[in-house]
């Protein structure tokens, strides 16, 4: 197992965010997350991604427990994540702001060499590898024609992929997606479908909490559903979806909005 | 394009060779010598964006270790400043550590850091069997360097220190300008931006932010040291509060977003007085009234507004 | 000893109000408009210039005075809010810097008006109360009573109120607030012109125990904001006490300690507090 | 190089007289605005006086020619690094000869390095305490002190601590002082002078700038002192005097600096309140015609009324002083030969708004008076002759 979340408890003062949860992440995996808003994803991907510390519960990752670490040191263990509303450096450019993303990969190429950046009879350091990683992930995000334009002047769609864009520049092991589809239009969907099966065949590992069920549904090859904290169902999308409590819970109120 | 950047300091170089006027030399010493402060100040303010209140107290700390070490031990100014880079580095991983491990952000930061520069300034204030308290020290000898040919040379006389501080500005510039086209320029300019985004991107932002204060620290400290040996006299209000809004206000003047704006900033604020012949209170008001104006008109300083305002990571 | 003690502890206290009352500015200030309005020292100038004038010069009694000076610095208030602080909203840095330069222009200009020598208004009440060998001022003890009362009711207010609940509910969360169809640009100034009005109403009562400089107001607005971030940022009832515990710290420290030292006391205690609980004594967690 | 530049110098200072016509410059480095203005503010307001008159009265008369002052004083704002540069541009750019000023210690010992190497070429009138120290050093002719000096057997400070142990007959004073170098210097010089004359001292300091004074107030009055001495300058004597009296700590103060006005304003709470006063204003107005001539000319210059508590700090570096230094010329036959001009004055004996006379260290000796109020506000003057 890659990741294993066993009963993980978060509280903020009063309320319970997250309560017991267990599950599994396997190499290669695609594990889709359901659950209404307020159902306590997003605080799921904070808790993993180390935004802040579990009230109670473990995570291990490839084994060692990382519950409780900073941020970057999870994210240089190979576990990144997205930004529900995207989190960008507005006033850089896109590739300035993917180039900045390269730092763990700059880390773990070349260790202290880079040191040598410093030395002042060298000129600014150049890096071949990572310029060309840096233009295949914007290829890849559909990001190459606007790589010169300021983060601030993207669509809200283009917005998304470049948080897309900069984790996988990271070249995370797991990839953790908060709801990447919302509030995108259907043909960005599509286009952020097709990225995301690029990412597997690059063997990232991704989990991906949305309420777009029928996008999650064909992305995802597990899945489980929370309500209120709690683990409702575990399975294929499809047994997760036809779950009664899932049904009663969530598609329900799907229905009734539509 | 080239030429155009290397042209300023070109000139600055062969100045005192065509101009004579003492006192407008001693301007610009001045201003190379609080360039060089405001210049490191902006590292950690407009490049790292955390508003620092402890640099007056970088400054002060440099000017007293340096003097009291060759004072004391007897040794040449250069190896004086080892002593006064390890105190610095020391102080400022300890303030530092303090605010950054507890996460103080913005105003707070800047109001811990302020407590932190007034504590310095009433210990050197009330030291007074090292520091003299408020008596002050007299900084009677100068910086020795070895000039080939010339053999070693007394840093003395105006023109002496108009180079001696012009090289020690240059300095300054190339560290900060080597530190930011590095990889920690990136990171400090990820903090700046976006302290989450940065951290999810696997980058230590404590590490960053102390790293930044400290390196600020140090050359404010450097500058400090300079700047005692030229005037020739210490006091503890090299460390008060008002020195370090001069310093915020010489940087925004110029422009928080350029390495050379604080020096444009520290020239206008240091020769602005001896130009403009008013009244002691007119001079004042006019001051403060410069600054409000850029702030309003040019948030970006005069550097940021005459330069195009995208910057190289 | 003991009674010295005693008589220094309350002696704080009365100091600490004045202290408490720049603060609740400071704090009211950075709650709604995102900034830290330096120049609120200056404004307790104003008001203190101004009561001196209207009570030397216009022959007025003190509590007559009171009023048009503390308007009189509510109308500087305004006019520097239109002027300056409107462009600075949520800025904190520019607002600062803003404020620094407001701080230099207003200081001088207080030169230009009434000079650098030292000013002290004829005194409104003299004497003091004894109390076991402890004595009172009788003016330290009213001005004590006054500020305690203006910062309590606004205390009141804020929580009472639909204004107040407005301006609680915009620290909380502008957004949220605005679709509530809370008037921001409205409510800012507002709570500015406020704030600068109790800044006059401190510096007016100040001018009634205390010699007056153009410089006076740097050393009280640090005082302020130290005892705001003690209090806690936003919480008007901590601004109080942080004034409070800083002016007891002070008084108590420099009786045991060299005196020289006393604006240090302050500070450390606001540093030990800010470690201990980053949100000061008052604060919302967040 | 160095050398080569003070040539530069000595050459350009050797060819101004020659084209300098008939204006005489005279300097004044004070602070005019700034915490620590209120000395160099009230100096800075009798020179435009003095020099007024003069020019007005159609100049001066040396020799065969005709000269008009000419007063460039710019504000240090008491921040060294103006002061260090404003000095520069009046030596070098503007070949000013006569500097007076500066009244702050921190100032001048920043430019004094720089100032000796001008030495024998121009002449630097302050009233900062710490020019004491150089009076009389090598290099350091260029320098005189336009204020009486405490200690020694003539000094001021001396004479009134004699005074004040004959008619109080005290053994333990409180010495509550700001903690600036005019206060260090004047705690070094008067705990060891009570000390050699057999009376106790606790010492206080206070950060510049404090108001509130009732905690250490407190602390000094549980020693159980007899009299409370503090310093120095008004802005913070109005609020000790009256703290110290309203919350009964001390009833008795003496004051070497700073004025009557604090007294006067609390005197039904006081016992005794000596004060050394350069010139009891309030009183010679009504004697001396001089005296009243001078009210008059600053509210007519200024518009504005005379500020009785401040004016003796216009004796230092000031009025009189400008006269003083027309009358060296003149006997000196000479604008530009400050040797002869500092000479003369240390010769001379100026009976202006004060008596004033340099001791053979270039320091002034002026004739001042002790005021010793008592409770109601009674008042008794005795002026001292220094000489």
């Amino acid at each position: 197992m890659l990741l294993e979340v066993s009963s993980l408890t978060r509280r903020f003062g009063g309320l319970t965010a997250l309560s017991d949860v267990s599950f599994n992440i396997a190499a290669g995996d695609i594990l889709g997350i359901f659950g209404p808003n307020g159902s306590g994803k997003t605080t799921l991907l904070n808790v993993i991604s180390g935004t802040f510390p579990p009230t109670a519960g473990t995570i291990r990752w490839k084994g060692n427990g990382i519950e409780g670490h900073k941020p970057h040191h999870i994210a240089a263990a190979g576990i990144v994540k997205t930004f529900q509303n995207p989190q960008l450096f507005l006033d850089l450019s896109v590739q300035e702001n993917v180039a900045i993303a390269s730092h763990l990969r700059l880390k773990r190429e070349l260790g202290s060499r880079r040191f040598a950046e410093l030395l002042p009879w060298r000129g600014a350091a150049r890096y071949p590898d990572i310029s060309a990683r840096i233009d295949h992930v914007l290829v890849l995000c559909r990001l190459d024609d606007v790589r010169d334009q300021l983060a601030a002047s993207l669509s809200y769609g283009q917005e998304k992929m470049l948080g897309v864009a900069m984790a996988m520049m990271c070249e995370p092991e797991l990839l953790l997606l908060d709801e990447p589809a919302s509030g995108l239009g259907e043909d960005e969907i599509r286009n952020l479908e097709e990225v995301l099966q690029d990412l597997r065949a690059a063997a990232t590992t991704l989990c991906i909490i949305d309420h777009k069920v029928d996008f999650l549904g064909r992305v995802a090859d597990r899945a489980i559903a929370l309500q209120q904290g709690i683990k409702i169902a575990e399975g294929t999308p499809d047994e997760v979806l036809r779950h009664p409590r899932v049904i009663e819970a969530y598609l329900g109120r799907q229905h009734a909005r539509a | 394009m080239k030429v155009l950047r290397w042209l300023p300091w070109v000139a600055l170089a062969v100045l005192p060779l065509v101009l004579h006027s003492n006192f407008i030399l001693t301007i610009f010493i001045f201003s190379f010598i609080l360039g060089m402060a405001a210049v490191s100040f902006n590292l950690v303010f407009g490049f790292t964006g955390q508003l620092s209140m402890f640099h007056a107290a970088a400054f002060g700390i440099g000017a007293y270790v340096t003097y009291l070490a060759v004072s004391r031990w007897h040794v040449s100014f250069w190896i004086a400043l080892l002593p006064t880079i390890a105190i610095t580095v020391a102080i400022s991983i300890v303030v530092g550590v303090i605010c950054f491990k507890f996460k103080l952000k913005a105003f707070y930061f800047a109001v811990v850091t302020m407590a932190f520069s007034e504590l310095a300034r009433l210990i050197v204030l009330n030291w007074n069997s090292v520091t003299n308290g408020t008596l002050g020290l007299m900084v009677l000898d100068k910086p020795v360097v070895w000039i080939p040919g010339a053999g070693s040379l007394k840093i003395d006389g105006t023109t002496a220190w108009y180079y001696f501080s012009f090289i020690g500005l240059m300095m300054t510039v190339a560290v900060c300008a080597i530190v930011l086209r590095s990889w920690i320029g990136r990171c400090f300019a990820a903090i700046r931006l976006n302290e989450d985004l940065a951290q999810t991107l696997g980058i230590d932002i404590f590490r960053y932010k102390l790293l930044s204060f400290m390196i600020a620290n140090i050359l404010a400290a450097l500058a400090g040291s300079v700047y005692a040996f030229y005037i020739g006299y210490i006091e503890p209000s090299y460390l008060s509060i008002a020195q370090s809004l001069d310093i915020i206000a010489m940087v925004l003047l110029g422009g928080r977003s350029s390495i050379i704006g604080p020096i444009v900033g520290a020239f206008v604020l240091t020769g602005l007085p001896h130009v403009i012949e008013l009244s002691a209170e007119l001079r004042v008001i006019l001051y403060g009234l410069i600054l409000i104006l850029t702030i309003l008109l040019m948030p970006n300083g005069i550097v940021g507004t005459l330069v195009s305002r995208r910057r190289a990571t | 000893m003991m009674q010295l003690l005693i008589g220094q502890v309350l002696n704080g206290i009365i100091v600490g109000t004045l202290y408490g009352v720049i603060a609740l500015g400071v704090t009211l200030t950075f709650g709604i408009t995102g900034i830290v309005n330096f120049a609120l020292g200056e404004f307790m100038m104003i008001g203190a210039y101004f009561t001196w004038y209207l009570v030397d010069f216009g022959g007025l009694p003190f509590a007559v005075a009171l009023l048009p000076a503390v308007a009189g610095t509510a109308a500087c208030g305004f006019l520097t809010d239109q002027l300056l602080f409107r462009f600075t909203r949520n800025n904190l840095v520019n607002g600062l810097l803003v404020s620094i330069g407001l701080i230099s222009v207003v200081e001088a200009g207080a030169l230009l008006l009434w000079s650098a020598t030292p000013k002290e208004m004829s005194y409104v009440l003299t004497g003091s109360l004894q109390l076991g060998g402890i004595s009172l001022p009788r003016m330290k003890l009213l001005v004590f009573g006054l500020l305690a009362a203006v910062i309590l009711c606004t205390y009141a207010a804020l929580s009472r109120t639909w204004m107040g609940r407005a301006a609680y509910a915009f620290a909380q969360n502008p957004e949220a607030a605005m679709l509530m169809g809370v008037k921001t640009a409205r409510l800012q100034t507002g709570v500015v012109v406020y704030s600068t009005a109790l800044a006059g109403f401190g510096g007016s009562l100040y001018a009634s125990l205390y010699t007056l400089e153009p410089a006076m107001g740097g050393l009280y607005i640090l005082k302020g904001v130290e005892a705001a971030i003690l209090g806690g940022i936003g919480s008007p009832l901590g601004s109080l006490v942080g004034g409070l515990i800083l002016g007891v710290t002070e008084a108590v420290g420099s009786i045991y300690l060299p005196s020289a030292f006393r604006d240090a006391y302050g500070l450390i205690f606001v540093v030990a507090i800010l470690l201990y609980r980053p949100s000061g004594l008052f604060g919302a967690d967040k | 190089m160095t050398r080569m530049l003070v040539w530069i110098c000595a050459i350009a200072f050797a060819v101004t007289p020659s084209f300098a016509q008939d204006v005489v410059k005279i300097g004044q480095i004070e602070a005019q605005t700034g915490p620590n203005a209120i000395y160099g503010y009230m100096s800075s307001q009798g020179m435009p006086i003095a020099v007024d008159q003069i020019n007005k009265a159609g100049g001066f008369k040396v020799g065969d020619k005709t000269y008009k002052l000419e007063l460039i004083s710019p504000d240090t704002r008491g921040d060294p690094k103006e002061a260090s540069i404003q000095l520069k541009k009046m030596l070098e750019t503007d070949g000013v000869k006569f500097v007076f000023g500066p009244f702050l210690s921190n100032v001048f010992v920043t430019v004094e390095p720089y100032a000796k190497q001008f030495n024998g070429k121009f002449l630097m009138m302050g009233g900062a305490t710490r020019i004491h120290e150089f009076l009389d050093t090598p290099d350091h002719e260029f320098l005189m002190r336009t204020w009486n000096w405490d200690a020694g057997p003539k000094g001021f400070g001396n004479l009134m601590v004699d005074r004040l142990i004959k008619d109080t007959g005290a053994k333990k004073v409180a010495i509550l002082i700001q903690n600036d170098q005019g206060g260090k210097v004047i705690a070094d010089i008067y705990l060891p002078m009570f000390k050699a004359k057999g009376v106790e001292t606790q010492l206080e300091f206070f950060e510049p700038g404090t108001k509130d004074f009732s905690a250490v107030l407190a602390k000094l009055a549980a020693g159980k002192p007899d009299i409370l001495f503090p310093g120095y300058t008004d802005a913070a004597l109005y609020d000790i005097v009256r703290q110290a009296t309203e919350g009964n700590y001390f009833r008795r103060f003496f004051l070497v600096r700073g004025s009557l006005g604090p007294g006067l304003k609390n005197k039904d709470q006081i016992d005794d309140y000596f004060v050394y006063v350069p010139k009891y204003f309030e009183q010679a107005e009504k004697t001396d015609p001089k005296i009243a001539k001078f009210v008059a000319d600053y509210k007519a210059f200024y518009k504005r009324d005379f500020p009785y508590d401040q004016a003796p700090l216009c004796s230092s570096s000031c009025y009189d002083h400008v006269f003083m230094l027309v009358e060296a010329m003149k006997k000196a036959g000479s604008v530009t030969d400050v040797t002869k001009i500092r000479k003369e004055l240390l010769a001379m004996t100026y009976d202006g708004l004060w008596k004033i006379s340099y001791d053979e260290h270039g320091e002034e000796i002026i004739n001042f008076d002790v005021v010793h109020m008592t409770k109601g506000g009674k008042i008794a003057v005795t002026s001292i002759e220094a000489r």
